[in-house]
């Protein structure tokens, strides 16, 4: 009871705080300076007709390196705490039911689908909404109804590990070389900057975009395998 | 005019001589009063010499060692001591002693010399009823020290100094100018604490002279025990003689320090004779309630 | 200056690359993971050159080739550096640590290694907002990922609270950060700072949380059970992370933040921090489990560290280099300390019984010499004493509060700091003892009493970590020591003897004291200028006491280790504190002579209760002196007298050293100190260390006690303090069983008497005072060593069990004997002197009763000195001490040479008092002066040489009457005596020295029922229970954590509202 | 000021995201089980994701990618702020890696036998 009232108290208490901020800030009619630096330069400077792709993967291009690193950090967390040797026999595989005929069925048709679309994302990253994270988590989809279909089948640890760890040296490979050949440490102007909208601009935006995708297309699964128990 | 110091010590041996005469004949009286108190005939008046030629004419019996020996040393020296820090009879050459070692202070720390030294001669004599004596005589003395220390406080802060000559000096000229005129509540508090320092009923459970067979002293014999006679004698004159000079006005002549001295230790028997004993945690308590308080009184009337 | 780019470049390659190296081998990888690590710090380290040495500026790094507003910057300066090297130094120190669960673990564990300092290093450098949130993610996310690398239960647990919490914590930087966004139009840090948009209104209150996310972060009271679960429950490798790396991350990015907060924010991170150090440590006063109380410990340190910085803007209390100094120094001490202790609990091996591992075996047993020295290190600077970095910024913190006269901040940190160290020297003590196993079993420590003494734990490989944290704290210790210009070679002495003779432990035990002794002569030549006549009376006391009992050591054979370093060590400390010439020199002599002397007093058998209270009581007092030199302003410069304004602050100066002196009330420490330490230690701490308080209390007086408000009073009831301390020292005195115990209460009350003298403020007391500290170095010198000697012939402290020594050890009978004829005030030794300075001085200055009561004190002596020498020395010789020894040399020297100076001053008390009365000349008009051989008051007079004239001529009269008049007696040995006794339960009721003084007590032993011991007992529990109250909040579940950080930032919020 | 004028002030988006968030934490302090906790820590997130796509939201533009209905010249006239958009992807991907974590937590708490209640974790207390 004491509990329930705190709770309430709480709850009530941050909306008191948290309300009042959000309706002072209200609904900004123009972009700031900032914001309209964006805009305006990205794709004069970067070749990218996506300017929030532009912003994350150059620009601020730094976040979205730390962004991977926090995936890898908690796939490696993940990967760490459940082993099958650690999570006991009993956790393993086999206790779901088996999958429908729907969804063996569907899985069959959706996979390659779904892998295909996931690699057009990232590589369109540059010009379209989309990109490396929203590629890699379509294509992890793919992986997740494969597992759900075949809860006994098995990803190949070794291949995703190799995908996961080169494909993320190549991203700091790509880093280094803007550092080397342009103005700076992930600095995508390392190739031509090319005609906004097409497939080839943005400097090496795509190339980028596509090893995240491969990257977090890979982790994803290997978190999603791990969860389901039965790793080595 | 000054003494040589040569002549200083013959004086110092007559004065010596003096005390220990008067010292034992006055302890031979007291004993006879008492025995007359009591109804028996008592001793003759010099049965202390007696005794003291007596003891040291025996053969040692027992030794038990080096401190045991050195204790009777100490005593005596502890009598003789104080009594030689003290002017015996005010203005007189003679009897003036070494006051000049040191003031009352001196005195009144020199009187555990002989106590300590006899303490730890018995201590070695190894017998439990030696350290029985001294442990309750050790605590009743602690206690009785504080009236007494309260009236002689009261004494110095009245005639301000701790010089005992000068003390004497300031209550010449009448009874009126003793202290025992001027500050009775001093003299009371520190009539008292004599009682306990004399060891008398009722506070003489400390050497117990029935039932402990008088404690320290049962261990020594002969000459030892001799040396411890004549201190007693010359130990119980200089703290007359220190009363004297404090409360009683001191004494301008031989004659009025005996008279003074006897009546002083009268006040002593008297007492002895009429009070039964305390148990020592009794006589602590009692020497740190009244007789405290009426020191403690008699320095706010000499401070006032 | 290397970009850090390339770092951050090559710490993700080598994390992405990681399992694939693992493939060739597990050490391959593990060695990739400490390359990386010290990569890092190498770079940190070519920062700091640069910065620092090479006088290169701050400079930023711009992103991709762009440079902000645009893009995301990072800078590195000073503190960027000195925050990079503390992470990867704590890194390298865990990592390597954490070899053996990192290697058995699979490779995620190292990975998440890397990632986490990766990000928290991200932390430090990033000067950007939203960049700052990224990095704060990774260094959590990897940090969840750690806490259960090694799969232990409790951490799992731990580690799921601990996410619910960084949980909400990230949500709340988000809001904020967005919102900064939107009301200053930037993310990058210094560029919001400058957009008006965040002062006042709105933008105050996304602010707030943004702080409110990274004050979670740095685990505030009382949101912070999650944090003290992961520290408890974690490797402890991880848990040196958590509380060195990731608090020192943490911090810097609220330093970072401190531009963008407004005055009411700066008020809410004092506020919480403060209370979160009061807190935490109160909580950990109750702790028993080790790694939990280090838990309570850190978040108490943190929260302190972020207050310091706080308050300096609120205050301004030093600007940039205060804070550098004070948050920086804490900090590193904190970082430090805590990596190594938490690395230390590990190598110790408790908590490992937890996982079922055969290595809880060796958490029983007391750690090696050189393990114990390294726990010291570490807990000593944990506690905030010298040399280490904590110390010199408490010191400067307490001084710019002072300046501010911000009296109840100090008092609140200063009361936390007490109570910290209270519960890590306990700890210490544990270990050091042999408790280890008990604590890491969670009960609180008990062994009983005569116990055999556990085996030796040896750390192994296990100590290097922890011994390399201890070695950087000595070393920046000494660095800050020396900026703070504390340069003096004087004052580093006792430091650099104790490490010389640390170094040479295994040598002989004669060879070191030797060199103890030639230590202490080169203090005193070196310092000999600067010793006018007041310190060289002391320097005889302090130093030449210390050499002597540096000689009196060699008694027992062997090297006695640790004995000597310590010694030393402290007698130079003592030397230190007649030569500092500033109040932080004198400050910091005065704290290494309480450490040097708390180890002196842990050394002994059954120390540990006596040298916990020994500490605790000591730092307290401490304290109250430094609240005072600080607040006095040219305090302790040299030649400062009478400074005006010195008000009340002179009392808590006075406070402090009657607790150091062990003065009635303060006075529970003392006869555990001094009588549960090795015998030459107790004599040392007695006779020669506490004159240490007397001479800064003469410093004190002769300064400020004419401006002391309320003179007469205050000097008054000093006066009645000293009496009281002396009369009850006594009354303690005489019911002890305990040779040393009786010894202990004596010296107490002794210090009674002195401060009492020095109360009564005039030419003859103050020349009472020095002539009594004196005399009681010298014969309470004798007394110890020779009650020493008597307790390694006889093997007991118990009076009743010796007897009839006299005929075995007749010399230190004699020295026994001189001693306490000296001490009672017995005419003619010198100890009458005193008795006499001390009531002609007190009755010239009016204080009758205090007269009457100091002689029923002194009488009061009498008791126990007789039974003291009786009991042992005299009475009934035992059968089984029949083959007992006379004491060696290395005992009877020192006596011997002291029974000749104390025949000498009490035959020519000139000798003595003329220095005396010349140092006291020039404070005072004179009241006592000599005519001849008589030294004259205005009421009377005392000829010391005269006395002992009459005296030995009596004597030697009566001494030739008894020889010449003894007739062949017999000598009977000790069986030739009447005894009838049965033998009852308990053997010493029929000894006659047991209970001695029974009638005694029957009558006034009321009076020392000990009400003192019972007062602290009663602030103890108090404290315990405020402690043990406070963490109750700490339920283990973890969605009550949730809500207590809800709470915590909805309090703070409406707190700040109403600001 | 009347209330339809408040109301026309208030950003739909923030509101929305701001309850989500305030549903959220209840969810987090008052659901026992080990894995609701992380769904409401996913809907909580969400709530902080809507927020900060509220900031960079404006009444009647285009989203910020060059095409026909923007142009690069009128970039700055016509498109929404981007910079909330790129913040928030990379808050999602940080969201979507506590979720993960904290569900394998959950499965391993559970797989060592304590059940799905939090309040069976409560050892380390104190």
């Amino acid at each position: 009871m004491m509990r329930k009232v705190l709770v309430t108290l709480a709850i009530l208490g941050f909306a008191l705080a948290l309300l009042p901020l959000a309706y002072r800030a209200g609904v900004q009619d123009r972009p700031g300076a900032l914001a309209a630096g964006y805009l305006d330069d990205a794709p004069r400077e970067l070749g990218a007709a996506n300017v929030v792709t532009a912003i994350v993967v150059s620009y601020r291009g730094f976040d979205t390196l730390g962004e991977v690193a926090v995936l890898f950090a908690a796939t490696a967390g993940v990967g760490a705490m459940l082993t099958k040797k650690r999570l006991g026999p009993d956790a393993a595989s086999g206790r779901g039911t088996p999958a429908t005929e729907v969804l063996r069925t569907a899985t069959g048709l959706l996979t390659g689908l779904l892998v295909m679309f996931g690699v057009y994302i990232f590589t369109h990253g540059h010009l379209t909404p989309g990109g490396g994270f929203q590629g890699g988590v379509v294509i992890a989809t793919a992986i997740l109804l494969n597992l759900m279909s075949r809860p006994e089948s098995r990803l190949s640890h070794g291949l995703m590990t190799g995908i996961e760890s080169l494909s993320g040296a190549a991203y700091v490979a790509l880093g280094l070389l803007g550092a080397i050949f342009a103005l700076g440490f992930l600095d995508p102007r390392i190739l031509p900057i090319g005609r906004v909208g097409s497939l080839l601009s943005a400097g090496s935006v795509p190339l980028i975009y596509s090893v995240i995708g491969l990257k977090v297309g890979a982790e994803l699964s290997g978190i999603l395998e791990a969860l389901k128990g039965d790793r080595e | 005019m000054e003494p040589t110091l040569l002549g200083r010590i013959g004086y110092a041996f007559v004065s010596l001589f003096v005390i220990t005469n008067y010292g034992l004949l006055l302890i031979g009286s007291m004993a006879r009063i008492s025995a007359k108190v009591q109804g028996r005939v008592g001793q003759p008046v010099w049965q202390p010499y007696i005794d003291i030629i007596k003891s040291s004419a025996k053969r040692n019996a027992i030794g038990h060692g080096v401190m045991f020996y050195l204790g009777p040393v100490f005593r005596l020296a502890g009598g003789i001591g104080t009594y030689m820090f003290i002017p015996a009879v005010f203005g007189s050459v003679v009897f003036r002693n070494f006051s000049d070692s040191g003031d009352l202070l001196l005195v009144m720390y020199f009187i555990f010399f002989g106590q300590l030294g006899m303490a730890l001669g018995a201590g070695e004599g190894g017998h439990p009823y030696s350290a029985i004596g001294v442990s309750r005589g050790l605590a009743q003395m602690t206690a009785f020290e504080v009236p007494f220390a309260l009236s002689v406080i009261a004494v110095a802060v009245q005639y301000g100094t701790l010089d005992i000559n000068a003390i004497v000096a300031a209550q010449q000229g009448g009874f009126a100018r003793w202290t025992l005129a001027t500050n009775p509540l001093a003299v009371v508090a520190a009539i008292i604490a004599f009682l306990g320092m004399s060891g008398h009923n009722p506070f003489s459970v400390v050497i117990a002279p029935q039932e402990i067979p008088i404690g320290p002293p049962t261990e020594y014999q002969s000459n030892l025990l001799g040396m411890l006679q004549t201190n007693r004698a010359i130990f119980n004159g200089a703290k007359l003689v220190l009363y004297m000079n404090l409360f009683f006005g001191g004494a301008t002549n031989i004659v009025a320090m005996v008279i003074k001295t006897f009546l002083i230790y009268f006040v002593n028997v008297f007492v002895g004779q009429a009070f039964p004993r305390f148990r020592t945690d009794q006589s602590i308590r009692f020497f740190l309630g009244v007789p405290t308080l009426i020191g403690i009184a008699s320095v706010i009337i000499a401070v006032i | 200056m290397v970009n850090p780019l390339y770092l951050f470049a090559a710490s993700l390659a080598a994390a992405f690359l990681l399992p694939l190296v693992d493939k060739l081998g597990r050490r391959v990888s593990l060695a990739l993971v400490y390359a990386t690590i010290a990569a890092w710090g190498a770079v940190a380290l070519s920062y700091l050159w640069a910065l620092l040495y090479a006088g290169v500026g701050a400079r930023a790094f711009g992103t991709a080739g762009f440079v902000a507003p645009l893009a995301i910057m990072l800078r590195v300066g000073p503190e960027e550096a000195a925050g990079l090297l503390a992470i990867s130094g704590v890194g390298l120190l865990a990592a390597g640590a954490m070899r053996r669960p990192l290697a058995e673990a699979p490779i995620g564990g190292a990975m998440t290694l890397i990632t986490a300092l990766m990000g928290m290093s991200g932390i430090v450098l990033t000067r950007d907002l939203f960049n700052l949130f990224v990095f704060l993610e990774i260094a959590s996310i990897s940090t969840y990922g750690l806490i259960a690398f090694d799969d232990r239960r409790g951490a799992l647990r731990a580690g799921f609270k601990y996410m619910i919490a960084g949980g909400i914590a990230s949500a709340l930087y988000l809001i904020g950060v967005i919102y900064v966004y939107r009301f200053s139009g930037h993310l990058n840090l210094d560029m919001a700072a400058a957009a008006p948009g965040l002062f006042g209104g709105a933008g105050t209150i996304a602010v707030f949380f943004l702080l409110a996310a990274l004050l979670v972060e740095l685990k505030p009271f009382p949101a912070n059970g999650w944090a003290i679960d992961a520290y408890q429950t974690a490797d402890p490798g991880v848990s040196a992370i958590l509380s060195g790396a990731s608090a020192t991350a943490l911090l810097l990015a609220l330093w970072k933040v401190m531009p963008l907060l407004g005055e009411a924010h700066l008020a809410a991170v004092a506020g919480s921090g403060l209370a979160t150090f009061a807190a935490g440590n109160l909580a950990g006063a109750r702790q028993g489990r080790a790694r939990r109380m280090l838990g309570y410990s850190s978040v108490a340190q943190v929260g302190l560290v972020a207050a310091v910085a706080a308050l300096d803007r609120l205050l301004g209390l030093g600007g940039l280099r205060f804070t550098y100094l004070v948050a920086g120094g804490l900090l590193l001490n904190h970082l430090l300390a805590k990596t190594g202790l938490f690395l230390l609990s590990s190598a110790i091996g408790d908590d490992e019984a937890a996982r079922g591992g055969a290595a809880g075996k060796r958490g029983e047993g007391a750690l090696s010499p050189f393990g114990a020295v390294v726990a010291g290190v570490l807990a000593a600077a944990l506690v905030g004493l010298p040399p280490f970095p904590g110390f010199w910024a408490k010191w400067t913190l307490i001084q710019a509060l002072a300046g501010r006269e911000s009296w109840w901040l100090i008092a609140l940190i200063l009361g936390a700091s007490l109570v910290e160290a209270f519960y890590v020297l306990r700890w210490l003590i544990a270990i050091v003892k042999g408790e280890a196993g008990a604590l890491a079993k969670g009960e609180r420590g008990t062994i009983e009493p005569g116990a055999p003494i556990p085996a030796r734990i040896r750390l192994g490989a296990g100590a290097l970590a922890p011994a390399l944290a201890a070695a950087a704290l000595v070393v920046s210790g000494v660095m800050l020591g020396w900026n703070l210009s504390v340069s003096d070679p004087l004052l580093w002495a006792p430091f650099a003897a104790a490490a010389i003779l640390f170094a040479i432990d295994r040598a002989p035990g004669w060879l070191k004291s030797l060199l103890s002794i030639a230590a202490a002569a080169a203090f005193g030549w070196l310092a000999y200028d600067r010793l006018d006549g007041l310190r060289q009376l002391f320097a005889i006391m302090l130093l030449g006491g210390g050499a002597m009992y540096s000689f009196a050591a060699m008694y027992k054979g062997g090297a006695r280790r640790g004995l000597h370093p310590l010694l030393s060590a402290a007698t130079l400390a003592l030397g230190s504190v007649l030569v500092a010439e500033t109040p932080l020199g004198f400050f910091f002599a005065w704290e290494t002579m309480t450490l040097a002397s708390f180890l002196l007093v842990l050394r002994g058998r059954e120390s540990r209760a006596a040298a916990l209270s020994y500490i605790v009581f000591g730092l307290g007092g401490a304290f109250l002196l430094m609240v005072g030199l600080v607040a006095i302003p040219g305090a302790w410069s040299s030649g400062s007298t009478g400074s005006a304004g010195a008000g009340w602050p002179v009392f808590l100066i006075l406070a402090g050293l009657l607790v150091k002196l062990g003065a009635l009330g303060a006075h529970v420490w003392l006869p555990g100190a001094y009588a549960e330490s090795d015998d030459e230690a107790s004599g040392f701490l007695s006779s020669s260390l506490s004159k240490a308080g007397v001479f800064v209390m003469v410093v004190a007086l002769a300064a400020f006690g004419r401006v002391l408000p309320f003179q007469a009073t205050s000097m008054r009831i000093l006066g009645w303090i000293g009496l009281a301390t002396a009369l009850f020292g006594a009354l303690y005195a005489i019911y002890q069983e305990d040779i040393k115990k009786t010894l202990a209460w004596s010296s107490m009350g002794q210090i009674g008497y002195v401060i009492l003298a020095l109360a009564i403020y005039d030419q003859a007391g103050w020349t009472t005072a020095l002539y009594l500290a004196l005399n009681h170095f010298l014969y309470k010198s004798m007394l110890f060593l020779a009650i020493a000697g008597v307790i390694q012939r006889v093997g007991t402290r118990n009076m009743y069990e010796m007897g009839g020594l006299i005929k075995k050890m007749p010399f230190s009978f004699l020295s026994v004997l001189m001693a306490i004829i000296a001490l009672s005030g017995v005419p003619p030794l010198s100890g009458f002197g005193g008795k006499w300075l001390l009531y002609s001085s007190l009755l010239e200055k009016g204080w009758y009763i205090e007269a009457a009561v100091a002689f029923f004190a002194s009488a009061v002596a009498f008791l126990y000195l007789f039974r003291l020498i009786h009991t042992i020395f005299l009475g009934q010789p035992k059968p089984s001490q029949a083959m007992v020894r006379e004491a060696p040399l290395a005992l009877t020297i020192p006596q011997g040479l002291l029974m000749v100076v104390l025949f000498a001053v009490s035959a020519f008390p000139r000798l003595m008092l003329d220095p005396i009365m010349r140092v006291v000349g020039e404070a005072f008009d004179p009241v006592l002066r000599f005519e001849g051989s008589a030294l004259v008051s205005p009421l009377g007079y005392w000829d010391g040489t005269l006395s002992m004239i009459v005296t030995i001529a009596v004597f030697a009269l009566c001494f030739l009457w008894m020889i010449a008049n003894l007739h062949n007696p017999q000598t009977v040995k000790q069986f030739n005596i009447v005894y009838a006794a049965e033998r009852p339960f308990r053997p010493e009721t029929t000894h006659y020295a047991w209970n001695f003084y029974a009638p005694y007590e029957k009558a006034l032993g009321f009076l020392t029922r000990h009400r003192g011991e019972r007062f602290w007992a009663a602030v103890g529990t108090g404290v315990d229970a405020v402690g043990g109250a406070i963490r109750r909040v700490y339920t283990g579940n973890g969605q009550t954590y949730a809500l207590h950080v809800v709470l915590y930032v909805v309090a703070l919020y409406l707190l700040m509202g109403a600001l | 000021m009347n209330a339809l004028e408040v109301l026309a002030k208030i950003n739909p988006v923030a509101a929305s995201g701001a309850v989500l968030v305030l549903v959220g934490l209840w969810g987090v302090m008052a659901k026992p089980n080990l894995f609701k906790i992380a769904v409401a820590f996913s809907v909580m997130e969400t709530g902080v994701n809507l927020v900060i796509l509220s900031v960079g939201y404006i009444r009647g533009r285009t989203a910020p990618i060059l095409d026909s209905a923007a142009d690069a010249a009128s970039a700055s006239a016509r498109m929404t702020d981007p910079v909330p958009q790129a913040l928030v992807l990379t808050a999602i991907v940080i969201g979507l890696a506590v979720t993960a974590l904290m569900l394998s937590y959950a499965v391993r708490l559970k797989a060592g036998g304590g059940g799905s209640s939090i309040e069976s974790y409560g050892e380390e207390k104190w």
